[in-house]
């Protein structure tokens, strides 16, 4: 029988599983190898009981919490999928606001109607087997991680840094046209897409094990960035991973 | 051995001579720098060129080259890759020629590497001498690679208009063999040659405190110098340091499987001494656990352990690696401060 | 271009097809794999290990548990820890699997003949020494006095435990056992190993001592046969390392310039003192 | 006529979370809505404080399906307020990518979320076997239109490299000429879309009121940018957006409703279509001809209809694109500075209708206020109106065929919720 597969979407913009949608060469293989189930965005049946839940998008709301509880449930591996669900991605920049204040400032006076809590990752309300990180996930990595699954066993992330990739791909690095990119510390897995394509890397697939997060911001601040740009660079994606830069920056 | 001279005027046509009889490849400008690729053009070809974000050894020994095909439902069904097409490396420096001769020794060393082999032995080389240094940080010059006696089978110097062309092996020589692009060497060619060695011998400058040969034993001494702390506490574990050098091998092997869950192959990846789980074992023992010791490993490997094994250093001073450390961590000043300079 | 000496141009990575005849577990976390190549005896030295694959899963290196006299048949004893051991948990009797090697120089035991040996050995370590334990059980004539020192953390995880109660009555050796953690039922030593030490006579002039264990175990056990008085040259040990190849080239296993899987597993510790990142 | 009750909690095959909610009692609709319940994301607070530069990285996050919409109409107001001047090329390369997005979206739609319906499928996975030549065609547009965009930008989902006053990397002229391989080779499988669409029979639906809005350009069909202009005949700058259209608050819902001249309108290609059909290119214009789409449409159900015709508008705007590139000197593209500080709006057309940012941004280049009007927000006040006329129209009939009908006036109009909901929130039914 084939593995029962949902893919299932909270607080996100669903780029994740639009990135499945458009594996077209791979996608008559995939549907061969896998029964999906559940797949909102792409078609109508629901179903019950998964071999492999795929979550997309972070946990903002006490409705939402319940849902991937009950997901968690009724599947034997959950993958949390991409930034949002991976390290609460963009949709955490709000945590570092008053949650009250930014309430009050789309909706104004009617701001009581509209609960919201801060953001979370998927790991952070239930036990995840597999974080695919990545804003959005890589195509590769969906289907090697898919494919290692079906072979029954839960690949280990990657402990390089995405400066190999970028190395491997052969990249003139940012750093010699003098723009900061926080390759060097970051997850690799995307195959260094953003530098090969001229962007500096902002970190969406979070951190390696062990960052030297002391070196890298000495070297942004050597570069000539302020306390402000240092934060923004780090927070963009990894705002729920605190990093300390008062030793840095007082004096 | 023969000594030739070819017109610059006619490289772009060697380069489509050349392409036709193999895949030529060689120096290509990318933004401001340069990196070795596949030349289908002449103009694609940027000879003249400092040096290239990955060196040319990567082409013998690429990432995620496959080793086996798999068949899931069946081992007895694995099937050995081997694979290697008629290759001319062109352009390249002689720095880089010594990485590859390294290379040559640590796969042909026993047991011998099928794979790197197979593709080394249908590789041309022709070498082309640097006129100057290229970066604040190659070490070529007290090394002694920046020019070559061996290891090559053609060598190119530039004279301005010309190249003055030297073969040193049999496949060289067929190579050009009928190409209508090159001319006995004059006397007047040779002279020319006489100058401009002259003045590429008086471009090249010591970088380092003391004599290379002191390395090895300077570095013992230094094993538990608190520079490795120092440069330790720096390093980003990024691993570029070992993805540029052209004498780094490291590899890391995996499977890959296909949708059909039937088919696969084993591949080697580029893996780093630098990598933070490079040497941890199963029960999460860690035998070098420490930026510090990473680094420490990496230098020692090129000046110590290669240098005791083969007998001569791994490092052949092309400077990539500190030209492209983005923690500024400099071999040259790293050699400096065990060297006592 | 490089000669083409005339070198063997077949890749070292293609695996042999191995048939899995048996498999027993040996405690909760170990299963014990009888093997057999398709074409050949392995010929496998004591404490050499072979790089056990499964195709799409992946490779890693197990060492060779049984006797070199018997290599038609082999054994191979596999904790389930990650990837490959993991998925080999799941095979049966009558699947296959990739062999590689066997790799790595064995155990030299040409040169303890005529000796008293005394084995240590902790945890896992029992699988690549027994294959050494049962050669000296073979050709007990050889050697003399045979003392086998085991620690396990809890006598649950003891491995080859039928094979223990046997060596237990078995005159031929002296077994000792400790484990760190009792369980019910555990009437023997506690402790960790080197507390068997104080209760084994040794003849430090004649004794030849192999040390295989998890890797905080060698400092200690080295200190204590050393203070036993017995000669650095004569004490042995299997040292693990990650390795990806086995061929002496990836670079893994790597410590300092010696590369374990060509010139160990098996060092002899006058060999490997001045070696830093050794022990 | 009996009464009834529908209430199809997360539609499917629609971006994003919606639930339909229709009440009908003797005849009467007690109730009607489509509920927008993706939680709220609140990106307008979220760029304050942030850098210009950081903007259209972090709203293309609002939605990956519009990511590169959002890029540019974030881009187009960093610029405005910024006072920044991109060159020529930038705004071809600019429109090359907006063609891409716009044939991707229009191909995902029409064969992956349309076509099930006219094919009487769940999804387009049981297509794969029955149609799979359909499947098959579906999959290599897709792929062609997202590797199109792929090729210039990395990523289709969320674009790397574009940014105000220029793009970070210039693509290579074998890269440009690989999007014109790309597309020369899409010829025969669109005109196979167009002979599969040609056969399908959209329901029909007549509401004469509704007011159509969408940029419009000299001289062409536009999508980069334009002038804010009405079926009712009124046409002004993008700045003037908020006093064209107003966002009200449905009592019943608490989705944010927009209006312009009359109480609902509609954007999106049948929007597009209805304002600019004169300047489609060759192709476009001619199969629209064919197919009978006599301009003003006011069948909301030929929205699909006018995506097909744009599918084939953008393949050859985007063909000719690629030549005006390629005879181009691949020179040093700068990407241009700021030059004043300010307020600005960027309004662009995404394939679901115009999009609008507007931003303010201090000396120091951070933004200090920032809204966003989203296509699918400024549509719902207009869907849920012809819900109501569709209910009427089939007063009496299955309330299974109804609710189908409903949902597939909704995916008709390709609502994008993700996008909608950067400011929406409601209560669960
Ligand atoms: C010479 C030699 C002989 C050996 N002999 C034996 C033997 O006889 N029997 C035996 O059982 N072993 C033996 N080993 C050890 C064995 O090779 C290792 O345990 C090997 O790593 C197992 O491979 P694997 O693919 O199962 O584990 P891997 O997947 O490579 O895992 C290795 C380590 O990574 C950790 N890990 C795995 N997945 C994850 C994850 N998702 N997240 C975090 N950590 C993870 C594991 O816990 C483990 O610590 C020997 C090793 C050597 C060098
Ligand atoms: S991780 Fe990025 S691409 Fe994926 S859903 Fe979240 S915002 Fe979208
Ligand atoms: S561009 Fe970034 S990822 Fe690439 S090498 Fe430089 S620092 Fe590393
Ligand atoms: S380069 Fe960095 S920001 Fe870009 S995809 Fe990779 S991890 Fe994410």
């Amino acid at each position: 029988m084939k593995p029962k597969v949902g893919v299932f979407s909270f607080t996100s913009c669903e780029g994740c599983q639009l990135t499945i949608l458009n594996l077209e060469d791979e996608m008559l293989d995939l549907l061969g190898a896998i029964e999906i189930v559940n797949f909102r965005e792409a078609i109508d049946e629901r179903g019950h009981e998964y071999d492999v839940a795929f979550v997309e998008g972070s946990i903002t709301t006490p409705e939402e919490a319940e849902e991937v509880r009950e997901i968690r449930e009724r599947t034997k591996i959950l993958v949390a999928l991409g930034a949002c669900a991976t390290l609460g991605g963009i949709n955490a920049i709000k945590n570092r606001h008053d949650l009250h204040q930014v309430r009050r400032k789309v909706y104004g006076d009617g701001a009581h109607h509209f609960p919201t809590e801060a953001t979370q990752r998927v790991r952070d309300v239930v036990p995840v087997e597999y974080e695919m990180h990545g804003c959005p996930i890589s195509k590769r990595e969906f289907l090697q991680v898919t494919k290692t699954l079906l072979l029954g066993r839960v690949p280990r992330p990657s402990p390089h840094a995405v400066c190999t990739e970028c190395k491997t791909a052969g990249n003139v690095c940012l750093f010699d046209k003098g723009i900061c990119c926080l390759g060097p510390i970051t997850r690799a897995g995307c195959g260094a897409i953003c530098p090969t394509y001229g962007g500096d890397c902002v970190a969406c697939r979070g951190l390696v094990d062990e960052p030297n997060l002391a070196s890298m911001i000495e070297i942004m601040k050597s570069k000539g960035m302020s306390r402000q740009e240092v934060e923004d660079r780090l927070t963009q994606f990894n705002t729920l991973e605190p990093v300390d830069l008062e030793p840095h920056f007082s004096s | 051995m023969k000594t030739l001279v070819l017109s610059k005027m006619d490289v772009p046509g060697l380069v489509e001579a050349l392409g036709e009889t193999a895949r030529l490849i060689g120096p290509r400008k990318k933004e401001h720098q340069f990196v070795f690729g596949q030349i289908t053009k002449p103009e694609q070809l940027a000879l003249e060129y400092p040096t290239t974000i990955l060196p040319p050894s990567r082409q013998l020994f690429p990432n995620d080259e496959p080793l086996v095909r798999l068949r899931l439902d069946d081992v007895a069904a694995s099937r050995e890759i081997v694979e290697g097409e008629k290759t001319i490396l062109l352009g390249v420096h002689p720095c880089d020629v010594q990485g590859i001769n390294i290379l040559d020794e640590v796969f042909s060393d026993s047991p011998p590497d099928a794979n790197y082999l197979t593709r080394r032995s249908q590789t041309i080389i022709i070498a082309l001498e640097c006129q100057a240094p290229c970066s604040p940080y190659n070490l070529c010059f007290d090394k002694g690679t920046y020019r070559l006696e061996w290891g090559y089978d053609l060598l190119m110097i530039d004279l301005g208009d010309r190249y003055f062309v030297f073969t040193r092996t049999g496949a060289g020589e067929e190579l050009i063999g009928d190409l209508p692009f090159f001319r006995a060497a004059t006397p007047a060619d040779r002279e020319a040659l006489g100058r401009a060695r002259e003045t590429q011998a008086g471009s090249f400058k010591t970088r380092l405190a003391g004599p290379v040969n002191r390395l090895p034993n300077a570095l013992k001494e230094a094993y538990d110098d608190l520079l490795w702390e120092a440069v330790g506490r720096r390093c980003l574990s990024c691993e570029t340091c070992t993805n540029v050098c052209p004498t780094c091998y490291c590899f890391d092997v995996a499977d890959e499987v296909e949708l059909d869950l039937v088919n696969g192959t084993r591949c080697r990846q580029w893996d780093s001494c630098q990598s933070c789980t490079f040497a941890e074992v199963a029960g999460g023992e860690n035998f070098r656990p420490r930026p510090s010791e990473r680094q420490r490993h990496r230098l020692f490997k090129k000046e110590v352990y290669q240098y005791e094994k083969y007998g001569r250093s791994a490092c052949v001073g092309c400077g990539r690696c500190s030209a492209q450390c983005v923690a500024s961590i400099r071999l040259n000043e790293m050699y400096n401060q065990v060297l006592g300079g | 271009m490089l000669d083409t000496a005339p070198i063997s141009r077949k890749s070292l990575f293609v695996p042999e097809a191995a048939r899995i005849l048996d498999v027993e577990p040996l405690t909760a976390r170990e299963k014990l794999f009888r093997v057999s190549l398709n074409d050949r005896p392995l010929g496998h030295r004591p404490c050499q290990f072979v790089e056990v694959s499964i195709a799409g899963i992946g490779e890693a290196p197990i060492s060779v548990s049984s006797s070199p006299a018997s290599s038609e048949i082999f054994d191979l004893c596999v904790r389930d820890v990650g990837t490959l051991t993991q998925a080999m948990h799941r095979l049966e009797p009558g699947d296959r699997i990739g062999i590689r090697g066997p790799y790595g120089n064995g155990f030299p035991v040409e040169k303890i003949i005529g000796k008293d040996l005394l084995f240590v050995c902790g945890g896992l370590g029992l699988a690549p020494l027994r294959s050494l334990i049962l050669h000296c059980i073979e050709n007990r004539a050889s050697f003399r006095r045979l003392t086998v020192l085991y620690g396990a953390k809890r006598p649950s995880e003891r491995l080859y435990r039928e094979e223990l109660a046997a060596w237990a009555k078995d005159e031929r050796l002296d077994l000792r056992e400790t484990v760190d953690v009792p369980e019910e039922g555990w009437t023997g030593n506690v402790g960790v190993i080197t507390t068997l030490f104080r209760a084994v006579e040794v003849d430090p002039l004649e004794t030849v001592a192999v040390i295989v264990g998890p890797p905080v175990m060698y400092k200690f056990a080295v200190l204590e046969l050393l203070q036993r008085g017995i000669m650095e040259s004569r004490i042995y040990m299997s040292l693990e390392r990650r390795m990806r190849c086995g061929l002496g080239k990836c670079g893994h296993c790597q410590m300092n310039g010696i590369y374990v899987c060509q010139e160990g597993p098996v060092f002899c510790y006058s060999d490997v003192k001045k070696v830093k990142e050794a022990l | 006529m009996k009464g009834y009750e529908i209430n199809v909690h997360h539609i499917t095959r629609i971006e994003g979370h919606g639930n339909l909610v229709v009440n009908v009692k003797d005849g009467h609709i007690e109730e009607l809505r489509l509920e927008i319940v993706e939680s709220p994301r609140f990106f307008e607070a979220m760029l304050e404080g942030r850098r210009y530069d950081e903007a259209p990285w972090i709203t293309a996050r609002i939605c990956g399906i519009c990511a590169l919409g959002h890029t540019t109409a974030s881009i187009l107001a960093a610029e405005d307020a910024l006072g920044i001047e991109p060159d020529e090329e930038t705004v071809l390369l600019r429109k090359l990518l907006v063609d891409g997005e716009t044939l991707q979206s229009h191909i995902l739609h029409l064969y992956f979320l349309v076509a099930p319906d006219f094919f009487n499928a769940g999804s387009v996975i049981p297509l794969a076997e029955t149609h799979p030549e359909v499947v098959k065609r579906a999959l290599r547009l897709k792929k062609m239109a997202n590797a199109s965009v792929e090729t210039l930008v990395g990523r289709k989902v969320h674009p790397i490299g574009m940014m105000p006053g220029g793009f970070r990397r210039w693509p290579l002229p074998e890269e440009i000429g690989e999007v014109k391989r790309l597309l020369l080779e899409a010829r025969e499988d669109l005109t196979a879309t167009v002979e599969l669409f040609r056969r399908l029979d959209m329901p029909p639906l007549r509401r004469d009121e509704t007011e159509y809005l969408a940029l419009r350009e000299d001289g062409e069909y536009a999508l980069y940018t334009g002038q804010i202009a009405s079926s009712l005949g009124t046409i002004s700058p993008p700045r003037t957006y908020r006093d064209r259209i107003h966002e009200t608050v449905a009592p019943h819902s608490s989705a944010k409703h927009v209006s312009a001249e009359r109480d609902s309108f509609a954007v999106g290609a049948l929007a597009r279509y209805n304002l600019n059909h004169d300047r489609l290119r060759p192709w476009a214009k001619a199969v629209a001809a064919e197919l009978g789409l006599e301009p003003p449409v006011t069948n909301p159900f030929h929205n699909n209809t006018a995506q097909l015709v744009e599918i084939l508008h953008c393949y050859e705007d985007a063909l000719e694109l690629c030549d005006q590139l390629l005879e181009r000197p691949n020179g040093d593209h700068r990407i241009q500075e700021p030059t004043r500080h300010g307020r600005g709006v960027g309004a662009s057309e995404v394939p679901r209708g115009t999009l609008y940012h507007d931003y303010r941004i201090d000396e120091s280049g951070r933004i200090t206020e920032a809204n966003c009007i989203i296509p699918t927000g400024q549509n719902l006040a207009n869907i849920e109106a012809d819900m109501r006329q569709v209910v009427s129209d089939m007063a009496g009939g299955e309330p299974n065929d109804i609710q189908q009908r409903l949902e597939m006036l909704v995916r008709a109009y390709d609502p994008c919720i993700s996008c909608s909901c950067h400011f929406l929130d409601v209560e669960f039914v």
